[in-house]
């Protein structure tokens, strides 16, 4: 079975080979094609994820039939663990859904599109599951230059352009920081292998090198996956890409970022860097917290909507870094049930968008409350549970994870972390419920008493990607949608989700054992794994961000002046300073790279003095 | 007007200036280098690196895979893993590339057709177009004999096919736009890139057939230092030669034709 | 002495992202972009680098003649004609932007800017 | 270390620097081709000709002629 699993990769690739010969095939017979390739890819990733739920140890495959001599890697190696393949498994539902919208989204067809999803498709399995170094820099480059094609899908427009630019100068940037771990770990180690390269770490202090290189990689991890200050190209890439490219960069790209932090941190720099934990978690709770907060401020004030879930991607992102950054087993099984049901439903609220757009080619909040009447009934529901699910209701959305963050959190004594992700995740969730009370509701004062809302950024006339005749909704559309936003909900429902989550955990973090299983194919017992049990405080606090974000939602859209209520002497310096913020983001990829700097030389000296 | 001197855009409030910018970036670079030196200055010194890895690698590869040329053995074999998704970051470059440059010049006329005015892209004097012709064979020569050569001597898929597309280079600068188009029709170039992409995959596949695993090899080895030695390296190599010749030269006339556009329509004005 | 090739790396990586940040034309960030990625290459193969080594190709030495490392090299081959691939569809990128807005200072591609 | 070696390294971080500091595209293009071929000549003199053969077709030859190329579509919409 596993010595199947380098066709994850290759078969994509192999299709999208193919797409690019750019035979006139009908479009149908594309879509057709792309959809069933996508289709037999979750196939097949949730029949590798069943065999390795069955064994105590990652299963490794050798690709090229390399095997390590005398704990010497030969070749390269992929590692499937009950995480790592989930959350390959959920790129390639992505991926799935990606076609399905496309498939009655685009006007103009093209081959392009679907070989390029499916080559970013193959590189986020591969991503996922390579256990070694520089093939991982592999596919994160191989994700990254798709993902700037398809931010550039609408070329004709200046806003993808843009968003693209800046994506891309960002990006290449961050994998040059990347690179420079590797070179600093293959100077130190004469390894590219992860499990030989933590072997070789781990019984030796961590000297500049190792602290250095540990830096590195994770800020090129972190402009990935959008942390602040490297997060400022995101919000310009995704509220320009194409929905069906939105559906998969928010849902699951960013968070293989965090998914990379902890999977270099677990596999190479536990043994070195385990007596710093204290200070070193100190620095990442502190970079989630900031990204969460920042992330959520900014929603508040978007009204272009695609931006808007940008912003949530973002929060949402520090509260999954939150989880890794607790370097604990139960801290990385939260962050995997966040991103696990946020992902979902980030992903089915992009879906809805992109019917909205479908429909009225718009994605101006205060445009679309005069024409959301026209939206079919079943999207406004679908939006509205999304939004909510985002608040973490009781046993819904990503309430496990929440659940797992809390008791992790207050296990190593950084309880104040529950303050902010309660806050992030009101901020946030209010934010969406007041786009949506004023689509899908008709809520809120109308625009017209505001005639420079209407100047609010809108779609470029090119990106209105509209198939087919106006007054129609593709009921494939309605129904991904709902799919993933149902998914999304009721995720956190799955009996022995959390248990499970908690012992893929365990596995993950269990350094020794992946060492072992990589490079000498030894078994060893499974590690125990921690148990969470469901505590008053985690179903309260559920209860309470819901209502906090619903009553803020419907604050903002009293028809009173609920702004009012607030003393001018706060709210004035609270508007000047929130604009200050949102003008950081200037579209400027130059601005955006001195910040990345500014961040990369923090973080850097914040490592060194943790580490000292 | 050259591009130091334009005028700063104006700010509006809460938007850090360029000088700002500029200084933000100065300072953190300075920390940066610190961090940078600090960390660095772990490294072995310059000339004393005994790394394990290419060491073994070093020892290895000419008997166990009849390759002379070690790195062609690391990319091609021991590491083809790295390959496939090099070649496959090529190829949606590529994709992309066209996609982003197409895009307006439909919108604009449509695909260039061979309008006399397309057909002289810089005035070409005609001894200049003579070197150039009389360089296309060898150069092709020499993209083939470096492609080929991969597992025997520097050189290999990469360094062949940009060769190979350079030629395409000489053809343009000796002005013969005609001539180019009979030399690169577009889809056949497509086809060769997208056909060099997929062997890849297909002969990796092939391992996991007849081989033991994805990408093992699964030919004969030959004679080391021989033309048809080092098995699955040498087809690996001709793919990759393939794929990058093809993108090169898709790159290459992609950017031309844009250039062509616009110079008819510079003409026509 | 032997710290020098690092030094020039780092001093790379720095001066193209000094480009970078303050450059007033989209071409020449892209360029200086390129600039960046060549540090890595040369990070990469110093690190590699044996003093009086071959260079791991055995037509015409004995086999165990001391040769450099061959992984550096070959993950700076990979390396390179990543950077080139990224390199073209910036330029790519910058043409069409031309195109759509008029102007190639990127401080003045601000579609979504509030 | 070698004189020669040093001496590349010296003319590579000079030429990282020159590239920067032209501001001007045209001129940067072609000091761009002297760059990679000076890291070409600095990878011969760290034992490695295969990167440094690549480092001169594309770094030297096929990306300044792809800026040129862009440039030549860019500057005729200048005038």
């Amino acid at each position: 079975m596993e010595k199947l699993a380098p066709l994850v990769v290759g078969a994509p690739f192999l299709v999208a080979a193919v797409f690019a010969i750019s035979l006139p095939l009908s479009r149908r017979r594309d879509d057709l094609i792309a959809i069933a390739t996508a289709s037999t890819g979750v196939i097949f990733v949730a029949a590798l994820l069943i065999d390795v739920l069955g064994r105590d140890i990652p299963v490794v495959t050798w690709v090229g039939g390399w095997q390590p001599r005398d704990g010497v890697a030969l070749g390269v190696s992929m590692a499937f663990d009950p995480l790592s393949t989930s959350l390959a498994l959920l790129a390639a539902v992505l991926v799935c859904a990606a076609f399905l919208v496309a498939w009655r989204y685009f006007e103009i067809p093209g081959p392009i599109f679907h070989a390029l999803v499916l080559v970013f498709g193959g590189a986020m399995a591969g991503f996922c599951l390579s256990g070694d170094l520089f093939n991982l820099f592999v596919f994160f480059e191989l994700m990254s230059v798709a993902a700037y094609a398809l931010t550039a899908y609408r070329s004709e427009g200046s806003g993808p352009l843009q968003g693209a630019l800046t994506f891309a100068v960002s990006n290449t940037v961050g994998a040059v920081f990347i690179l420079f771990g590797i070179a600093l770990l293959y100077a130190r180690t004469g390894a590219l292998n992860l499990a030989q390269i933590g072997d070789y770490l781990a019984h030796r202090p961590a000297d500049g090198l190792v602290v250095g290189a540990f830096a590195f990689l994770a800020i090129g991890f972190m402009v990935k996956a959008a942390v602040v200050p490297f997060h400022f190209w995101l919000a310009d890439a995704y509220a320009v890409a194409p929905t069906p490219a939105c559906v998969i960069f928010s849902g699951v790209m960013s968070d293989l970022g965090i998914y990379a932090i902890a999977r270099v941190y677990w596999t190479m720099f536990d043994g070195p860097l385990h007596p710093h934990l204290g200070e070193l978690r100190i620095v990442f709770l502190g970079l989630g917290s900031l990204t969460a907060v920042w992330g959520a401020l900014m929603c508040l004030g978007q009204h272009h909507v695609k931006r808007l879930l940008a912003f949530v991607t973002i929060s949402q992102i520090g509260v999954a870094l939150i989880g890794v950054g607790l370097f604990t087993t139960e801290g990385v099984a939260a962050a995997a049930l966040l991103i696990l049901a946020d992902g979902l439903l980030r992903a089915g609220l992009f879906v809805v968008i992109g019917a909205v757009i479908h429909r009225v080619g718009s994605v101006n909040e205060l445009r679309l409350q005069r024409l959301g009447r026209a939206l079919p009934r079943p999207l406004r529901v679908i939006f509205l549970a999304g939004a909510l699910g985002l608040a973490a209701p009781p046993f819904l959305g990503a309430f496990a994870g929440k659940l797992v963050l809390e008791h992790a959190a207050i296990d190593v004594g950084q309880g104040w972390v529950i303050a902010v992700f309660a806050v992030a995740t009101i901020l946030s969730a209010a934010a969406v419920l007041r786009a949506g009370g004023r689509i899908f509701l008709g809520r809120g004062a109308p625009s017209a008493d505001d005639p420079s809302a209407l100047n609010e950024p809108d779609l470029d006339s090119a990106e209105a990607e509209i198939e087919g005749a106006p007054g129609y909704t593709p009921p494939v559309m309605i129904v991904t949608a709902g799919v993933l936003v149902a998914a999304g909900l009721v995720v956190g429902l799955v009996p022995g989700l959390v248990d499970g989550a908690l012992d893929a955990a365990a596995r993950f973090t269990d350094r020794n054992a992946y060492a072992a299983a990589v490079l000498h194919g030894a078994t060893e017992s499974l590690p125990d794994a921690p148990s969470v049990e469901l505590g008053a405080l985690a179903v309260v606090l559920s209860v309470v961000s819901v209502t906090a974000a619903v009553a803020v939602a419907a604050a903002v859209l009293s028809p009173r002046r609920t702004g009012t209520a607030i003393p001018r002497t706060v709210r004035e310096p609270a508007v000047r300073a929130y604009w200050m913020l949102r003008r950081l983001h200037s579209g400027q990829s130059g601005d955006y790279v001195a910040w990345l700097s500014v961040g990369a030389a923090a973080f850097g000296v914040l490592l060194a003095v943790a580490t000292r | 007007m050259s591009a130091g001197e334009s005028a700063h855009t104006p700010r509006r409030p809460g938007e850090i200036s360029f000088a700002t910018r500029r200084t933000l970036f100065l300072v953190s670079a300075l920390v940066l280098a610190g961090v940078m030196v600090w960390a660095l200055g772990g490294v072995p010194s310059f000339g004393d690196y005994h790394g394990v890895y290419g060491l073994v690698l070093n020892h290895v590869a000419v008997p166990e895979r009849h390759a002379t040329n070690v790195i062609t053995a690391v990319n091609f074999d021991y590491r083809g893993f790295d390959t496939l998704g090099e070649e496959f970051i090529l190829f949606a470059a590529v994709l992309g590339l066209a996609l982003i440059l197409r895009e307006g010049r439909d919108e604009e006329e449509g695909p260039p057709d061979d309008d006399a005015s397309g057909r002289r892209v810089v005035g070409a004097s005609n001894a200049v177009r003579l070197i150039t012709v009389l360089l296309i064979g060898p150069t092709v020569v020499l993209a083939g004999y470096v492609i080929v050569h991969g597992p025997i001597t520097p050189g290999g898929g990469f360094q062949g096919g940009v060769i190979a597309a350079t030629a395409l280079l000489f053809v343009y600068l000796g002005g013969e736009y005609l001539t180019l188009r009979r030399v690169r029709p577009l889809p056949a170039v497509e086809i060769t890139k997208a056909a060099g992409a997929g062997a890849f995959v297909l002969i990796g596949a092939g391992g996991l057939i007849f081989g033991t695993a994805f990408l093992a090899n699964f030919l004969p080895l030959g004679t080391a230092g021989d033309v048809f030695s080092a098995g699955t390296m040498q087809p690996l190599s001709v793919a990759v030669g393939l794929e990058v010749t093809g993108g090169f030269v898709l790159i290459l006339s992609e950017f031309l034709d844009q250039t062509l556009v616009v110079r008819r329509r510079g003409g026509a004005r | 002495m032997s710290f020098a090739p690092y030094a020039v790396a780092i001093w790379i990586f720095l001066v193209g992202l000094y480009g970078v940040v303050t450059s007033r034309h989209l071409m020449h960030l892209v360029i200086c972009l390129s600039v960046v990625q060549s540090s890595t290459y040369l990070l990469l193969l110093g690190i590699g680098y044996r003093t009086d080594g071959a260079a791991s190709i055995f037509v015409d030495i004995p086999p165990n003649t001391k040769a450099v490392d061959p992984v550096v090299k070959a993950l700076t081959l990979t390396d390179v004609v990543v950077g080139a691939a990224v390199t073209a569809l910036l330029l790519a990128l910058t043409v069409q932007a031309k195109k759509r807005f008029g102007t190639l200072d990127p401080d003045e591609l601000d579609p979504l800017r509030d | 270390m070698t004189a020669l070696q040093v001496a590349a390294l010296v003319v590579v971080a000079v030429g990282a620097l020159a590239v920067v500091a032209a501001r001007d595209p045209l001129r940067q293009a072609i000091v761009a081709s002297f760059y990679g071929l000076s890291l070409g000549v600095l990878f011969f003199t760290f034992a490695a000709p295969d990167v440094a053969l690549s480092s001169i077709v594309i770094g030297s030859v096929a990306l300044p002629t792809i800026i040129l190329l862009a440039l030549a579509k860019i500057s005729d919409r200048d005038s």
